[in-house]
């Protein structure tokens, strides 16, 4: 199956895409822990990734803190702070 | 009545009023964002792009159209919000609040065009100069949601 | 922009919006209050009859278009109010402010309504099963308005 | 010349008219006081002034309290708490 994680805005603008499909290893307990691993797997990643304090997530579409369980989630977004209206 | 609507499309303010008007209620306030020139060293806006979070947007404009309807008792709640590229003087966002009573209809809207600042996944980009840059999230539309807690 | 308007007419929203949105400020907040049918024992409201004293009312709105102006540095302070006879659904009053700021148009438009409630001389009465009745004027009105001083 | 004495809603109904131009006499100092010489003038104005407390005056199309003095005024008007919006 895998996670499905989406990215928005300037995440998606480094990481060079808005969408993939993964299986996080055994371990990736978090949303913060997903972010670290995501983080490795390439330089794009990376520089999305660099600073942890101008990023914002949902799990399964609802806006969460960083330390939320990811556990039976389906879907993961990562995005910066919001900016509508 | 709650009508959310995210669309590329320019809002049109004359069919949303009627919808929100033809409630039968005496009161409607309504906020309208208009795009923003706002000349700065690198240029003036030439087009501001909106990206949203499909499926995510609409669950979360609901949830706050039927928070306020709930909180004040109103007969219609209306948050419409462009998506898509759009060009100074133009409409971004549109809410409106209809309710027997004045102050009920007034205080919704802000609480409304308040919350959707920092609960609903929209991000703008400005092209100025032909250069793009997104645009940073403010302290005080967090401390604006935060007074209706 | 300071507009203001006291007419028999039926309220023009369309063309009221464009002449505040047209100042190319990013945030548009108004108010609309309608006729309300308001049904009672002696039946709901057939007609709304509006008297004005005439030069007064003009005078009045104007100077309160100013304070907001002045108060939150609007681009745009609108006041239409009708006057004479209209229907249940029909708009009384539409009131707009436009500023660079979302919380100054917001403030400033509750503002104009709440002082219009006590400050302008406007008279209403209701017409119901054929019976015409002068409204009261509500204690809550004035609470309203003395926030504001 | 005169006074010039505006009449609005119910004020305007009882009293008959709308507007009248009158000389009030010497020692009118204040709204207040043309009420009340007013009341005399007929049985419409009576009634229209027989609660001061709902009524409300304007000097020269300024809102003013009861005991505003008159002295140099063109235009008085008379009439119930406003109602609009």
């Amino acid at each position: 199956m895998g996670l499905r994680i989406l990215y928005f805005a300037w995440v998606r603008e480094r990481i060079g895409m808005g969408e993939e499909q993964l299986d996080p290893p055994a371990g990736t307990a978090t949303v913060a822990d997903l972010v670290t691993w995501l983080a490795g797997r390439s330089a794009g990643h990376a520089a999305a990734f660099a600073d942890p304090a101008r990023l914002r997530a949902a799990v399964d579409q609802a806006f969460v803190p960083m330390d939320t369980p990811i556990a039976g989630a389906r879907e993961v977004a990562l995005f910066p702070p919001v900016t509508g209206g | 009545m709650i009508r959310i609507r995210v669309d590329p499309a320019p809002i049109d303010l004359t069919a949303e009023t009627a919808l929100v008007e033809g409630r039968g209620e005496g009161a409607v306030a309504t906020f309208t964002g208009l795009v923003r020139g706002d000349p700065a060293a690198d240029g003036s806006v030439e087009t501001l792009e909106l990206e949203h979070y499909p499926g995510a947007t609409e669950a979360a404009l609901t949830n706050l159209a039927q928070a306020a309807t709930d909180r004040w008792s109103l007969s219609a709640a209306t948050i419409v919000h462009r998506v898509g590229s759009m060009r100074a003087g133009e409409r971004i966002v549109f809410v409106a609040a209809a309710s027997a009573h004045r102050a009920a209809a007034l205080e919704a809207c802000a609480y409304l065009i308040d919350r959707l600042k920092t609960d609903a996944p929209f991000w703008k980009r400005e092209v100025r100069g032909g250069e793009g840059r997104w645009v940073e999230a403010r302290d005080a539309d967090h401390d604006a949601a935060a007074r209706w807690r």
